[in-house]
């Protein structure tokens, strides 16, 4: 069996990516992984001009997960494509360009930048991020920016081009709609959902920003169910993201829907973690003879005899 | 920079609340150098995230920190058993031997608590032409660790043990007895004492090498989570992971 | 000091109430738990009909959390009134009907029934329930039906009337917005999230809804989140729900803005954990000398110079 | 029923891979009966909830339960030293007792793999007046656990010992040899064998009650998560922690 997985023209050796803003540039961790026994790469998230980021404490831990208030610190897409893409190009493995922006002009300029290099295999586009316009509203909590976005960069991309959601909405395949009827080739869910964490001797917020980003095993359940949503809502590939730390998790989400998946938090306890996933995929398709991965794919064996109404109540 | 698993050699009590643990690595008894720490994976499942710890000693292959239970990843870890295996992420950060070089007479070494963990190792590895000066500071004498230092003097908040005070009064005081000729500082322990030591080393214009504290998800540069505002520079921040945990003191803002 | 607290003329003897469906009907627990020493109980969410509930399995464990699919399984209110509230009014707690139905005429026979009975001190209504009138949509993600449940039930009652929000929507103060507008006496933030589990040997959901509601401390950092966006949006008490199990997590809660707290999953590990938590209450406003609670609640220190656009990203 | 901090007393591998552990509690020993099972909390923070466990024996004040490793919990439980305190809640359930009593001459126990955790202490509780057959069915003979059981007979999957097969098989080849008079079955273990055993219970109509094992977050009737469909009745279902885990086989919907 192998896991292979095209999207557009672009041929992914495996289902295993590893997840934006985890994974550095992905020349830190040349001396503990082999990166070219990754499915791909997607990039810290890119921005036109360099960002400093937000101020410190940037995170803190969790039960069983962490909160992150990084705020898209990243060496802009300049310095990406003459620093970090020739050591990377190097790798067989696929690079997916991440891109985060506060206005759809910033989407668009970086994008045709990027789009140029030999070495970037495809985008994947951050909607997580502050319309400047909007008095900083958030792009990915609004339908039709989320579809304008996709328009504007689908003009502009013949790559694959991977919408990223947001998962702090009441109906996240509206959004997953939205990208996919303006040309979308996948959407990837889910990024961090909105959390906080206090100390109760300063009372200040754990981290500078108040708010931040939720990741790790504790949110695994919610992202599940975000995949499975998506999945039944629309016909492009999903890339499962969330908690994933161990093979068994990434079949969860194969399951529930999605044709990929990422590790994002897992990375930082086990760079190496994306690797044993994939070796642990191969090893559970071997033992239940699944020759044909999409088979696996939205198998999810649901009780019929269960009414919607009923469901989570 | 390597992941593995090793194997516990041994527990000891340095102080009725300091426990040192060694461990076997012939990589790390190679590579390791004062000043980097290590990022240990304590639990399988909870807590999440690995925990960092400075290198306190290595002889040969055995390769031991010291560290007090203050929370669910030290209780775990003071609760292993000789011979479990642990995983061990590093070496992590940069060497305080990077910094022992050039125009100075003493190295002072300043620890505060648990603060002091790098400092026996060191000792051990540094520039044998300069002379070492040694002052720890502690709540009480049970959180005062004095193995493999030279010249050791003491303070204590409570002055159970030594100079009864905090440890830059007693630097200070100490100053004014001794000459010590051009000195260098090189510290770790509480913020707060390392601004404070900061200050007095600009005073006296010597140059003050700290090892930085943050919260950290990764420990090697992914996260971007340990960011310390640096002073000039095109860039607003430095990762202590990675471009420390070791700054000169005037480079950073310490706060 | 004193946690007392006051919603209409109902004195709360503490800060800490007992969540809904977490603690059965108040009478299993009696030999365990000396129920007088909580400030309250909710109770299971009660009907106009018993409901059996949803078939098995109904939970399964996560990281740091669990997830549920009971269905609202309940005697009914009927039921309710002959047998458990005569137990329950013996002890010296307040007792608070937590109400769910299918649609807002159930919602207002279920209360009427109750607010004649003396033992109800108050109500909390469940309105994360399917609306069988608008094929199943979820009351709770519709502003509007939150802002007619209000408007109708307020009608009918004098005692305090307690909104319980969904978090599984975008903007949670809106919702609390509307509650308050129509004469609610307070918010509950939150119930539980979407999320599910997979069986990756079966394929099957680990429980029979295929989704369910995630609980524990897991969604602690999300609660407190949903909490002070919410204190923000209004100026009735929120009491805030999600992932406690320690008086240092409640206290987290009171700091960003819960006037109360409610203990929920944790009682299924300690049931006597409510206890525990209103002496660390205690104990930790004498360590710091609080003697006006109300000092406490909301009085986060934000990061001045940190700018809403920034934040979570 | 009670909450309260126990301590560790022993551990005893039973098999290679079947452990009893045993600790000391004044209340159980006097209050648990056979059948009953005990919640206990292997750790503060992970796994989050409790895990219900069967006790396997009493003596005096020492009570055991058995188990093997197969997750998060019990390779926690596992590795819990003499003298720990552990936090345990009990007892819960019904007991096998109350069905001990009536028409019958011979209580035939049924035990599959780990299900045989109660009868032990069943056995030495049961009504003197009655014999006792036990049949009990494992994988291998690592899985079978025999202390304590009277006229013991044993299958398993993989011949390793006693009858190679089911246990189903095993009863229904015996029983043509063996005559027992007027029997009654009880039974714990792997679903599809107590539901295999519930129907050629019918066949030869027999009374048989068995112990069922759900998933679990409270184990007191706090939850509601514990559901088994029941047959006839106004109500469509019971809560095997609370209203079980016993029942009798009629009662219930196995599946
Ligand atoms: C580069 C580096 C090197 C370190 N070297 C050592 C060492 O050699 N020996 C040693 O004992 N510790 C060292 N530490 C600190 C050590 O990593 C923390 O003490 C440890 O992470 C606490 O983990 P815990 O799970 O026991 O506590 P947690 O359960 O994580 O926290 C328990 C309580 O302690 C507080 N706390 C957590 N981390 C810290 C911290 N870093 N400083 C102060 N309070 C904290 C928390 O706020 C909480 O209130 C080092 C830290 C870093 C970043
Ligand atoms: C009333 C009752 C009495 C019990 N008595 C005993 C006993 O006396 N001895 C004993 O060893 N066990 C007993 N069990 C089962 C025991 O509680 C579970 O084996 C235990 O919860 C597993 O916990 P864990 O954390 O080790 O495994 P987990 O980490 O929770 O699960 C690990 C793997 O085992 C599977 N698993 C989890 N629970 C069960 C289960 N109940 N049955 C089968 N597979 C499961 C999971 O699906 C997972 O794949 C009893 C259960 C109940 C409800
Ligand atoms: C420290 C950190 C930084 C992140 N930075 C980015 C980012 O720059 N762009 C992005 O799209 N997602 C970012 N994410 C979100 C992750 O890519 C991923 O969607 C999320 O963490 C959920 O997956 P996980 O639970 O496996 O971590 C970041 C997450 C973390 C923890
Ligand atoms: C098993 C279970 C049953 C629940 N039943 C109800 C209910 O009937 N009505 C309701 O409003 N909330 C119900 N809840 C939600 C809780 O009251 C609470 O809002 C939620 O669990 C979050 O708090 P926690 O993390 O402390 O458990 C239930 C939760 C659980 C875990
Ligand atoms: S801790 Fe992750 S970059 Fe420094
Ligand atoms: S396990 Fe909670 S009611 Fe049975």
């Amino acid at each position: 069996m192998n896991q292979m997985f095209t999207l557009r023209d672009v041929e992914f050796k495996n289902r295993v990516l590893v997840a934006s803003g985890t994974f550095g540039y992905g020349n830190e961790v040349l001396d503990l992984v082999d990166i070219s026994k990754l499915g791909g790469i997607m990039t810290k998230s890119l921005s036109m001009k360099p960002r400093d980021g937000n101020s410190s404490p940037r995170i803190t831990e969790t039960a069983s997960g962490m909160l992150n208030s990084i705020g898209l610190a990243n060496i802009g897409v300049h310095k990406f494509i003459e620093d970090k893409l020739p050591i990377l190009k190097k790798h067989d493995t696929k690079i997916i360009a991440n891109i985060a922006a506060s206005s759809i002009e910033e989407y668009c300029g970086v994008l045709e930048l990027l789009d140029v290099q030999n070495g970037i295999h495809g985008f994947e586009i951050n909607v997580s991020c502050p319309n400047v316009k909007e008095g900083g509203l958030n792009f990915g909590t609004d339908p039709k920016q989320v579809a304008l976005i996709t328009k504007e960069l689908r003009k502009r991309t013949q790559k694959p081009l991977i919408i990223k959601l947001t998962p702090n909405v009441t109906h996240i395949s509206e959004f997953a709609r939205a990208a996919e009827a303006e040309g979308a080739d996948a959407v990837s869910v889910i990024n961090t959902l909105i959390g906080m964490a206090v100390n109760i001797n300063t009372r200040k917020p754990k981290i500078a920003t108040t708010t931040g980003g939720l990741s790790g095993p504790a949110i695994k359940p919610i992202a599940l169910a975000k995949v499975y949503e998506t999945h039944n809502a629309v016909k492009i590939p999903v890339i499962g993201i969330g908690g994933i730390k161990t093979w068994e998790d990434a079949i969860e989400f194969f399951i529930v829907g999605a044709s990929m998946i990422q590790v994002g938090t897992a990375n930082f306890v086990d760079p190496a973690s994306g690797i044993s996933i994939a070796d642990g995929i191969d090893q559970y398709c071997k033992n239940k003879s699944i020759d044909n991965f999409d088979s696996l794919v939205g198998s999810l064996q649901t009780n019929k005899n269960v009414s919607i109404v009923d469901s989570w109540l | 920079m390597k992941q593995e698993l090793v194997t516990i050699h041994s527990f000891k009590y340095l102080t009725p609340e300091i426990l040192e643990l060694t461990f076997v690595s012939d990589y790390l008894g190679k590579n390791a150098l004062p000043g980097h720490f290590i990022n240990i994976r304590v639990d399988q499942n909870f807590p999440l995230l690995r925990r960092p710890f400075s290198i306190f000693n290595i002889e040969g292959n055995k390769v031991s920190i010291v560290f007090n239970v203050i929370g669910t990843g030290t209780k775990i870890l003071a609760s292993k058993k000789i011979g479990d295996a642990i995983d061990v992420l590093g070496p992590c950060g940069n060497s305080f031997l990077t910094f022992a070089e050039g125009e100075f007479d003493t190295a002072v070494f300043v620890g505060g608590g648990i603060g002091v963990a790098p400092f026996p190792f060191l000792t051990k590895r540094f520039n044998p032409a300069k002379k070492i000066v040694t002052f720890l500071g502690g709540r009480n004498k049970s959180l005062v660790v004095k193995n493999g230092l030279q010249n050791v003097k003491i303070s204590t908040d409570d002055g159970s043990e030594g100079f009864h005070g905090t440890v830059l009064d007693l630097i200070k005081s100490d100053f004014k007895k001794n000459k010590y000729g051009k000195i260098r500082f090189f510290t770790c322990g509480p913020l707060r004492m390392m601004k404070a030591l900061a200050d007095f080393a600009n005073e006296i214009d010597a140059e003050c090498y700290a090892s930085l504290e943050t919260d950290m998800a990764c420990g090697i540069g992914l996260c971007q989570g340990c960011n310390v505002e640096i002073v000039g520079g095109e860039r607003k921040y430095k990762l202590v992971c990675k471009e420390g945990t070791i700054f000169e003191t005037k480079s950073v803002k310490l706060s």
